[in-house]
């Protein structure tokens, strides 16, 4: 194929993208760059209400808290982008708190081939999901509908609705206990590390192949199956990375909160609305991993600020309901906009794209756009 | 062929016609009366030996129950709200439990059950259900709500078969007997004092409730607040849903805008939650209250902070099955069946929590079971139907 | 040729509803037996008004969730508009029955202003109806958590029998239901909206393409499927005689309204599926939990069953659903239909 | 009747019609030609009430008009079939065709009288194996763009537009459009027709207006203009010829080797069937057939998307018989699909992640080396866009199509198989995809290409493939006339036009009226 594609490098396909500051930009024109300012807003609007909030230690364990939804946003990211939807969230995050509580015990020998279990668990209900999605055909919104009934019946059948206690301490250090004497922060909790990692393992697989792979069946699964792609089990995946996302969060809510069957209640629809608020648009094909982690910060920040501002409890899912219609509605009518050709991105002109790193774009004998 | 429930009828129902007195209910919890009633009630005597509290009432209004008088086995048919709690499942293990006493002793046949899953309108056609299909010879209900199933209880009580409510109550009193704890005001009433002797004017309390519009659990708190505002503590309160999750983020937020002294809850579930949300702030502990739910009593202990358990008394789940034998031995039974509801002070909590060794974290102390044949297996694995 | 391809296109219409009811037989006669060996009758009044009776709410909600998944979209709302409007039902009633009229057109006025702020925000702001109506939820919940405590109102006598009616063992609630289901139907076979549900349900652009307002079937079904919660709403309030903040969501009727819908093989998506098929899946529901009752099974495996049941039942429906061109060539006997018209020829 | 003034439109702030202006005359067929891109889809949908114009006036009989829905242009008596289908596949043929405007009785819609002008609609346009009860869905592509001319008819427009109402269409449903367009024309109605088949443009159209860059070149009477002549004003530089010499001998890197790269036989599935062929390397084999002969149904068995279930394949005399595309892939077979939208594209990523995605999906490892040669891909496939960074989305037609190649290009394939590659694109583009299939031949590859453009598969093919019936129903040399690929792909033995192609979907079409070159009906 020599001939039909000169040889070119990094250089040429650099010159052939915006630079780095400009995709920046265009980012942050997106819904999905958005988000990051309506956090930003929050986060300075709680700190007007409550200084103490922006000290360090405030902020830090702030993210530690926020770790386990922020982590379920990330797996229900995957799905979503893919086209689907999982309800089954929380009730997999009840199914390994209780699990946690339940056969681990006091036993700090138990903890790791427990910890391999619950693991192991999450991927194999993501598993169930994704293939009765993907080989079966039913809707991913009734399957998981189906695993959130049949999973929580089972797990109250199990242990007759209540666990047996908090498990190990050691277990429980993950969600609960940190990295201490920090200059600075005084503490880092171990959660913040763990979403640390996660979202960097998110954000470096949704660069790799599987990731745009992922994107691309969300968007047009049967152009990708043309493309050669498993979109049975790159989806399948998907709902396995949701799962063990679940199968993360719920960990940490061990530590965090300890066992109860009330923990992971309603987290699906938390986690799917800090997705949407992040701008990843359901339906699939389009929306940043990130984002969609920052929307569950936003989520929670505007839970916090209603907290310090005294706010009735019962009017924040007032509240809750009109942000979400609000961003939703604003991020439409920006991909509008963009439609329109009112926004940044698109008014720039179209140009051949060149292999030779000499010059600048007009090399047709026209110039101009286009043809 | 039209087919009316005879017994939905004009005058059913609190409210006359034309009057309103839902639209005045609805916000006000606090009744003067109640809680004048119940304060009284915790300190008044209770009938029957104190080693069987389950069947310890307070002296009242009796029902003759000798037209119900016959031999052999009933068959008693019981709508449940749920088994949606922690406490709810408890109970249900209890009761099952004195159910098979029953039965080996030939005074029940068998007990159908229909679990209504939290939804008034479900137990109003379990309800019906029984009525129409069920050959009950007595009925036990545990309301899911007042307002909406106390037709639905006119209807069994309609019958002319037993009937016997616990729990949450109902606005008629047809029934053969209401068997409850003292109440919501007492509850209230144990735990603000409590904290309320320990706190300072001025003083924080964070109060942690489950959900709102169940009566139990709003006159708990009814009382409550009128205590703390009258001692001059500022008390806010937040539903929870018994999220352990949510609990702790409320304290800790609450522990980020300034210090907090007490803790009240309605309800001991997430009361771990709440303590551990002062520790990792590394704040003092407060003062608190929580239920006699395992886990609290357990960290209670461990952090031996100034506390107290508030108790509604789960053992009444074996007193409705012991009411229908009482009813068809033709004992009087009480109409108003007020049981003893004793909150667990520090220096019981040591008796407490070794009597209940080995139970699970979600378990409560003084359910009551420890005579029952399936003690203390049962419980501690929490087998149910 | 044609006589074959039309009765493919004749089954291949019918055929999700016929499984429907094909599983609803098989529940029934799997129910009847399981009854039977408890000694009890399934088909006795009792029973029969007990299934009834389960059908009616849930039915009145799946009747509005089919017309608007019908338009592409989605209502979680339905919970909270039926809690309000059993709130508003009881309350201005006050257990007069001279207030029952304004009662009832005051609890549909608001669940209509309810659906449509749904549709306007689903098709004039075009935020996806999950979102909207899951947000619209979000906003009345937490208005009648703050505004509620409990129980409120109270039902008049008269407005109560519509509840505790029956005839014979049918309750007259599932006759208004069923009747809000011809009614229905009537409107998606027999009127332009209802063909205009299918369409924007079916293809957006192409029913915009084709001169149709789009925004008008979908903010229609939006507001229909409020009002039949708001039914539902009233239904409930005369049952309990009080209105209540929490009945709706007591009742989980949002997931389990969109799962009889599904399971009564409207596609998810849009664009397909009958209102008889929905029936159908309300009817297996009821049975299933009227059959699990009477087996006292343990509550929490009664989830685990339904959760089971509607991914099974789905399944079957999906894999019949797939759309395969006729194939040309069997195993053993190709060339047949060319050969006949070469003789016709 | 019809008077289009200085109409201007621009999307993204981009112009894409600038001082657009044309009028239409009672009884007269307009073609409107011009590249990919050049605006006539935009222009139609503008006139349709699709879109709003940002600048100019548009007269109907002399009055100012301004749709804002395309409800507005139906009541104003000016109807259109769209390029994109327009069809709701899971309702009925009658349903679809008074969509939005349904007889009423009363308050309920009249299904009877719906169903009756239906049938007497399609009866007077010469179908009769339509049935208005028929699901559309059940249809195959050629009888639903049938349907879809036959909607537009339906609303009695006086001045109808049609954009690329043929790309879906071969011989014969081409000709039934011809007779179509005839009748009226003789009603006096307008026709507004864009095509790129420029056969299709002389052989219908009075007037003819060239589009480029969204800018009026000029109008002309077609008698006027010939083939070159068109294509100049077109792309605004001269070409020699409308379809493409061959490249010369001493452009090719090696001659072409006699190894059959791709062997089938006795192949076959549920929709072809008994298939034997050979594409050796450096070979162009083209595929003829009639709509819904199985042309598709073939290269997607071979490239294992409804796999073969007899017979066995071989490639490059290993046997393989993929079982998925991801199979196929790996033994580097390619194939561009006959729908770029709904098959071959996603249409939200960008430029760089469709030309990657056949490499991410099948050989991730080397996605970090191919990513270095995308640029050189696109640059000599001559794609235009912003960046690479761009979403396809926001491309032309023609570009769109480049991107497809670019990502097949990526697994340097050795056998190509290409399902209609030149639908619905430009002369330009054309040209480019030509030119990528020598080059590919040339390098050694074995091409397979299906086309329903006669001109064509003719002009490019080395050897020439005939389906019928989902069967090969003979083979050509190359260079063969257009009449004997007819005559094999109707089995039409002599000349009385009989028509045993068994098949419900293409069977009950009438034969070809005028054998040879397909003049106007
Ligand atoms: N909805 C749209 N949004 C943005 N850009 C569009 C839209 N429709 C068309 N364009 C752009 O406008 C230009 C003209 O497109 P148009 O579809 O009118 O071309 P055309 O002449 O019909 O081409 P083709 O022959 O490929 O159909 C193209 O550059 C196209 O990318
Ligand atoms: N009755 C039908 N049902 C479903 N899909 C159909 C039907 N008829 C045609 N199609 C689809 O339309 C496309 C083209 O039809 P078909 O395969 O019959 O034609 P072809 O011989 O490949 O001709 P061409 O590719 O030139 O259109 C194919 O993708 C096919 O799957
Ligand atoms: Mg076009
Ligand atoms: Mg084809």
């Amino acid at each position: 194929m020599s001939r039909t594609m000169p040889p070119a490098g990094a250089a040429v396909l650099e010159q052939n993208r915006a630079g780095a500051g400009e995709r920046f930009l265009r980012g942050l024109a997106t819904p999905g760059g958005a988000v990051f300012l309506l956090l930003v807003a929050l986060l300075a609007a709680i700190i007007v209400a409550n200084p103490s909030f922006g000290e360090p230690e405030s902020l830090i364990r702030f993210i530690g808290r926020t770790a386990p939804i922020a982590i379920a946003a990330i797996g229900q990211y995957f799905v979503i982008v893919a086209g689907e939807f999982d309800l089954s969230m929380g009730s997999v995050v009840t199914m390994q708190v209780i699990v946690a509580g339940n056969l681990i015990g006091d036993d700090d020998a138990k903890v790791l081939p427990v910890l391999l279990l619950m693991l192991v668990l999450g991927a194999l209900i993501g598993l169930i999901n994704g293939l009765v999605t993907t080989l079966l055909k039913v809707p991913s919104f009734i399957v998981t509908l189906g695993m959130m009934l049949a999973l929580f019946g089972l797990v109250m059948f199990w242990t007759g609705g209540a666990a047996q206690g908090n498990p190990a301490d050691s277990f429980r250090q993950i969600g609960r206990g940190g990295i201490q004497d920090v200059p600075v922060f005084g503490v880092i909790p171990y959660p913040v590390i763990i979403l640390a990692v996660a979202a960097a393992l998110g954000f470096w697989l949704m660069r790799r192949p599987y990731g745009r792979t992922l994107i691309a069946a969300g968007d047009n699964s049967a152009a990708a199956a043309l493309t050669g792609a498993r979109v049975w089990w790159v989806r399948t995946r998907a709902f396995m990375l949701s799962s063990l996302a679940a199968t993360v969060s719920g960990i940490l809510l061990v530590g965090y909160a300890g066992v109860h069957p009330s923990v992971g209640r309603g987290y699906e629809f938390t986690a799917i609305t800090a997705v949407v608020l992040g701008g990843v648009v359901l339906g699939g094909g389009r929306g940043w991993l990130l984002s969609a982690a920052a929307g569950a910060f936003a989520l929670e920040s505007l839970f916090t600020l209603l907290n310090f501002l005294g706010v009735e409890s019962t009017w924040r899912d007032t509240v809750q309901g009109v942000i979400i219609i609000v961003a939703v509605a604003a991020a439409a009518r920006s991909w509008q906009r963009r439609r329109r050709g009112s926004a940044l991105p698109a008014r720039a002109e179209q140009h051949r794209i060149t292999a030779t790193s000499a010059k600048p774009a007009e090399g047709t004998e026209q110039g101009g756009n286009g043809y | 062929a039209c087919t009316t429930d005879p017994s939905v009828t004009e005058d059913t129902g609190t409210a006359s016609e034309g009057a309103s007195p839902g639209a005045t209910e609805q916000t006000e919890w606090f009744d003067q009366a109640l809680y004048d009633e119940q304060n009284e009630q915790r300190t008044a005597t209770f009938e029957g030996s104190p080693d069987e509290p389950w069947l310890q009432y307070i002296a009242g209004d009796m029902t003759d129950t000798s037209k119900f008088a016959s031999e052999g086995g009933h068959k008693v048919c019981f709508a449940n709200a749920s088994i949606s709690n922690p406490w709810r499942q408890t109970g249900w293990i209890t009761m099952n439990e004195q159910l098979k006493v029953l039965q080996d002793e030939g005074v029940v046949s068998e007990m159908e059950t229909r679990d209504a899953k939290d939804n008034d309108n479900t137990q109003i056609a379990d309800i019906d259900y029984f009525i129409n299909e069920g050959n009950c010879d007595a009925f036990i209900i545990s309301p899911n709500s007042t307002a909406a199933l106390t037709p639905a209880v006119e209807r069994a009580c309609e019958t002319g078969k037993p009937v016997v409510v616990f729990d949450r109550g109902v606005e008629t009193d047809c029934a053969t007997t209401f068997i409850h704890p003292i109440g919501g005001f007492a509850w209230g009433i144990d735990s603000a004092n409590f904290l309320t002797e320990r706190l300072q004017e001025g003083d924080k309390v964070v109060a942690l409730r489950i959900l709102p519009g169940v009566d139990v659990l709003e006159q708990r708190w009814a009382a409550a607040e009128k205590i703390f505002a009258e001692k001059g503590i500022e008390a806010t309160d937040y539903f929870t849903n018994a999220d352990p999750t949510e609990i702790k983020k409320i304290i800790s937020d609450e522990l980020a805008t300034g210090d907090v002294q007490g803790v009240w809850m309605d309800a001991g579930d997430g009361a771990v939650a709440a303590i551990e949300a002062f520790e990792d702030a590394g704040k003092d502990l407060p003062v608190m209250t929580g239920e006699d739910e395992l886990s609290f009593l357990r960290k209670w202990k461990e952090t031996g902070i100034d506390a107290l358990a508030p108790v509604y008394s789960n053992f009444q789940w074996r007193t409705p099955l012991l009411a229908v034998q009482k009813i068809f031995a033709g004992e009087e039974v009480p109409a108003e069946w007020v049981l003893p509801q004793q909150p667990i002070p520090a220096e019981e909590l040591d008796d407490w929590l070794e009597r209940n060794d080995g139970m699970p974290d979600g378990h409560y102390a003084k359910f009551g079971g420890e005579d029952l044949p399936g003690y203390p297996d049962v419980w501690q694995q929490r087998q149910m139907p | 040729m044609n006589s074959t391809r039309k009765a493919g296109g004749f089954f291949a219409r019918l055929s999700s509803t016929r499984i429907v009811y094909l599983v609803a037989l098989l529940t029934l006669i799997v129910g009847a037996v399981l009854v039977a060996t408890t000694g009890r009758n399934f088909f006795s009044p009792g029973n029969i008004s007990s299934i009834l009776t389960g059908t009616s709410v849930l039915g009145f909600i799946a009747i509005g969730q089919t017309l608007v998944i019908l338009v592409g979209s989605l209502d979680l709302s339905v919970p909270y508009v039926a809690s309000l409007t059993s709130l508003i039902a009881a309350g201005v009633m006050a257990n007069s029955s001279a207030n029952i009229l304004p009662g009832v057109l005051l609890a549909l006025g608001a669940a209509a202003v309810i659906g449509l702020a749904n549709g306007l925000i689903v098709a004039g702001l075009k935020v996806h109806g999950f979102i909207a109506t899951l947000g619209m939820g979000l906003i009345i919940s937490g208005y009648l958590a703050t505004n509620f405590k409990g129980s409120f109102g109270q039902a008049p006598f008269a407005f109560r029998l519509v509840g505790a009616t029956g005839l014979g063992p049918v309750p007259i609630s599932t006759l208004i239901m069923l009747g809000c289901a011809v009614l229905a139907m009537l409107l998606l076979h027999r009127t332009r909206t209802g063909h205009h549900i299918y369409a924007v349900g079916g293809d957006l652009n192409v029913a915009r393409m084709s001169g149709i307002r789009v925004q008008t079937p979908i903010i229609t079904a939006h507001v229909l499927c409020s009002l039949l919660a708001g039914m539902a709403g009233l239904l409930l309030a005369s049952r309990l005689g009080v209105g209540s903040p929490t009945v709706g969501s007591q009742g989980g009727y949002d997931l389990l309204s969109i799962a009889a819908v599904v399971l009564g093989g409207t596609l998810l998506s849009g664009g397909k599926g009958t209102i008889t098929g929905t029936l159908g899946g309300v009817l297996i529901f009821a049975m299933l939990d009227n059959i699990m009752s009477v087996m006292q099974v343990n509550p929490f495996l009664k989830d685990v069953v339904r959760g089971v049941v509607i991914v099974v039942a789905v399944a079957v429906y999906a894999r019949r659903s797939i759309v395969k061109r006729q194939p040309r060539f069997g195993h053993g006997q190709p060339e047949e239909p060319a050969r006949k018209q070469e003789v016709a020829a | 009747m019809l008077e289009v003034r200085g109409l201007g439109k621009s999307f993204f702030g981009i112009p894409v019609l600038q001082d657009a202006a044309l009028s239409l005359h009672a009884g007269e067929v307009h073609g409107l030609v011009g590249e990919n891109g050049a605006g006539k889809s935009t222009l139609m949908k503008v006139l349709a009430g699709v879109y709003q114009r940002d600048q100019g006036t548009v007269l109907i009989d002399g009055r100012e008009v301004h749709f804002s829905h395309p409800t507005q242009a139906h009541e104003a008596g000016l109807s259109t079939v769209f390029q994109e289908f327009n069809l709701l596949p899971d309702r009925s043929v009658a349903e679809n065709i008074y969509l939005g405007r349904e007889p009423r009785k009363g308050l309920f819609v009249n299904r009877a009288l719906m169903n009756r002008t239906t049938a007497d609609l399609l009866a007077s346009l010469g179908i009769t194996s339509i049935r208005p009860t028929a699901q559309v869905r059940s249809l195959s592509v050629a009888e639903q763009q049938i349907v879809e001319i036959a909607k537009a008819i339906s609303y009695d427009a006086r001045i109808i537009s049609m954009d690329e109402p043929t790309a879906a269409l071969a011989g014969p449903e081409v000709d039934l459009l011809y007779a179509i367009i005839e009748r009226l024309r003789e009603r006096g109605t307008a026709i507004l027709y864009v095509s790129h088949r420029l056969r299709e443009i002389f052989d219908l159209c009075d007037t003819i207006t060239v589009l480029k860059d969204g800018r009026i070149v000029d109008t002309r009477p077609a008698a006027e203009l010939d083939d070159s002549a068109l294509v100049r004003m077109m792309v605004g530089r001269p070409m020699s010829a409308y379809f493409p010499d061959k490249l010369p001998e001493d452009e090719m890197a090696e001659p072409p080797s006699t190894t059959a790269l791709l062997e089938l036989s006795d192949a076959g599935n549920d929709q072809v069937d008994g298939i034997n062929l050979t594409v050796e390397a450096g070979e162009i084999v083209g595929v003829a057939g009639l709509q819904g002969s199985g042309r598709t149904e073939l290269v997607q068995a071979v490239f294992g998307a409804q796999p073969f279930t007899r017979g066995t394949m071989r490639v490059d005399g290993i046997e393989l018989l993929p079982r998925s595309p991801r199979q196929a892939i790996r033994g580097r077979i390619a194939l561009i699909t006959e729908d770029r939208k709904a098959e071959g594209l996603s249409l939200n990523l960008s430029l760089l992640d469709n030309a990657l995605s056949v490499i991410r999906s099948v050989f991730p490892r080397r996605t970090g080396a191919v990513r270095q040669e995308v640029p050189g891909m696109f640059s000599t496939l001559e794609v235009v866009a912003r960046d690479l960074d761009q979403e396809v989305q926001y491309l032309s037609g023609g570009n769109q199509q480049k991107v497809v190649l670019a990502k097949w290009l990526a697994i340097s394939p050795r056998i190509v198989l290409l399902d209609e590659p030149t639908r619905g694109i430009d002369v330009g583009a054309k040209v480019a995809v030509y030119r990528l299939m020598r080059q590919l031949a040339a390098e050694g590859a074995a091409v397979l290409m299906v086309s329903s453009e006669l001109p064509e598969v003719i002009g490019m093919s080395d050897r020439i493939l005939v389906m019928r019936d989902g069967r090969l129903a003979g083979e050509l040399p190359a260079g063969a006339g257009e009449e004997a690929v007819l005559q094999l792909a109707t089995g039409a033995r002599n000349g009385n036009g009989h028509n045993d192609g068994g098949s419900a979907r293409s069977g009950s079409f009438p034969p070809p009226g005028g054998e040879g070159e397909g003049e106007p009906a």
